[in-house]
């Protein structure tokens, strides 16, 4: 195993940590507001860090811009659909959770 | 083959089944709809690592179509399903 | 092992969603759980070695097809104002009683 | 090009200039899909001329360039405040008392330029603790994850960032890639 492979293989289970965490926040937290910054933030550095780990190991361009594709639009369909179902909700006067005092 | 990667993918697998749990409870639509969501982000995570993990390039593709499509969805669902008829004229300035 | 392992998780998981979605009473719920069967499909097929396959179902089966669903909900349901045959019946339904 | 005719403003991609910009830009984007297979190009251009066709259908926004420098500069800035927002979401996930204080505050924006509202909207997601939950006209309604957290003061440096993006409003044919 080279020196590369290594560190590209770091990277990909370093996200793997961060899938887990975005599963753990939807079950765990308690509305519909908090469960959305566990989605889209959690697994957008994970889907981060595994393309990243892809990245370095890949031998060719194609494949490289393949990958950053596929990162930005993930990144673009989740911040813009996050956005969307917090807005929708507050429109439904969906109240967010607080904590009691 | 990669067996390595193919173990990541089966952690990811494990963790979107643990995500079904919230689209059986709820409470609300968008809340089952999230969970849906969390399908598209891991399915392309779990794509991308089987594409490594079989050395099979084209499943790359697959993972384009899932990071294309996961939004769809979700705007299919906020636009129609859950607020009813909101089409961009009555929201936004008109532009035509 | 570890292939078997995700071969056979992914069979379960897929039955058991199967399962969830015909036996389930709200219509929303189960085109949730339709859409996530689409993209466990989708998953299937590039286990099954046909990627094309998957690039089908991920793009008709999942994407599209979820989307009808979720628009012809909302005809089925989600109108008030009586424009649909289903809803108008309903109202007139709702007013005899 | 500006059609003030119906009262509002509508600028269009209908000169000869981003017609061409937009086939490129498409006809890369097929390049790029199909991995350079030459076989695939009689669909590929029937699908080029559409998606240009299509893009120029679209409600256009008030068209702004975009400077490569900043973008540069920008692109750092943005993905370490992304990694630092998954750090944050983990550990208060998995912190065993569930650290979290939820509460709206409200956002004034400061750039009067639609598209670059939208882009610091899109971006506020993307921060520590903060979504951004409703964005009409120059107002943002950002839930954030902890009442304590300086929400306002994290947005408004970002926000004088995506400024620093865009510069001064160009001619007609206004072009960002």
């Amino acid at each position: 195993m080279t020196i590369v492979e290594l560190i590209g293989t770091g990277c990909v289970v370093l996200g793997i940590p961060f899938f887990l965490s975005g599963t753990i926040g939807l079950l765990r937290l308690p509305d519909i507001y908090t469960r959305l910054h566990a989605l889209t933030k959690a697994d957008n550095v994970g889907l981060g860090f595994i393309v990243l780990g892809l990245i370095i190991q890949s031998s060719s361009w194609l494949e490289v811009i393949k990958l950053l594709l596929i990162w930005f639009l993930v990144l673009m369909a989740s911040a813009t659909s996050c956005h969307l179902v917090a807005d929708a909700a507050l429109r439904k006067k969906i109240k967010p959770w607080t904590r009691e005092k | 083959m990669n067996t390595f990667y193919v173990s990541l993918a089966l952690i990811l697998l494990l963790s979107v089944a643990a995500g079904l749990l919230r689209i059986l409870r709820g409470p609300t639509a968008a809340d089952r709809m999230m969970a849906a969501q969390l399908f598209g982000t891991c399915g392309v995570a779990i794509l991308l690592l089987l594409a490594r993990g079989f050395d099979a390039l084209i499943v790359e593709d697959v993972a384009l179509v899932f990071a294309l499509l996961a939004a769809l969805s979700t705007v299919a669902f906020v636009r129609r399903a859950w607020t009813g008829k909101i089409t961009p004229k009555g929201r936004r300035h008109d532009h035509r | 092992m570890v292939v078997n392992a995700f071969d056979i998780c992914l069979c379960l998981t897929l039955a058991w969603l199967a399962w969830q979605v015909l036996r389930s009473h709200d219509l929303f719920k189960a085109v949730v759980l339709f859409i996530s069967f689409g993209m466990l499909m989708a998953l299937s097929w590039v286990r099954l070695q046909a990627p094309d396959l998957a690039l089908a179902e991920a793009a008709i089966g999942s994407g599209l097809t979820g989307a009808l669903f979720l628009s012809a909900l909302q005809r089925v349901t989600g109108n008030k104002r009586g424009e649909r045959r289903l809803d108008r019946n309903e109202e007139r339904h709702d007013k005899r009683a | 090009m500006i059609d003030m005719s119906s009262g509002t403003k509508r600028y269009t991609f209908s000169t000869p200039a981003a017609v061409a910009w937009r086939l490129a830009f498409f006809g890369c984007l097929w390049l790029l899909l199909s991995g350079g297979n030459m076989a695939s190009w009689p669909f590929g251009l029937g699908t080029t001329l559409l998606a240009t066709w299509l893009h120029m259908h679209l409600p256009a926004r008030q068209p702004r360039r975009l400077r490569f420098a900043s973008i540069i500069r920008f692109l750092p800035y943005f993905i370490g405040l992304s990694f630092l927002s998954g750090v944050d979401v983990m550990r208060r996930v998995l912190h065993p008392r569930l650290p979290i204080d939820p509460a709206l505050v409200d956002y004034s924006f400061i750039i009067d330029h639609e598209g670059g509202r939208i882009l610091l909207a899109n971006c506020v997601s993307l921060l520590p603790g903060t979504i951004s939950a409703r964005f009409r006209h120059d107002k943002l309604l950002i839930h954030s994850l902890d009442k304590r957290l300086p929400v306002v003061e994290t947005v408004r440096d970002l926000e004088r960032r995506i400024a620093a993006l865009y510069s001064a409003p160009p001619a007609a044919e206004g072009d960002d890639p």
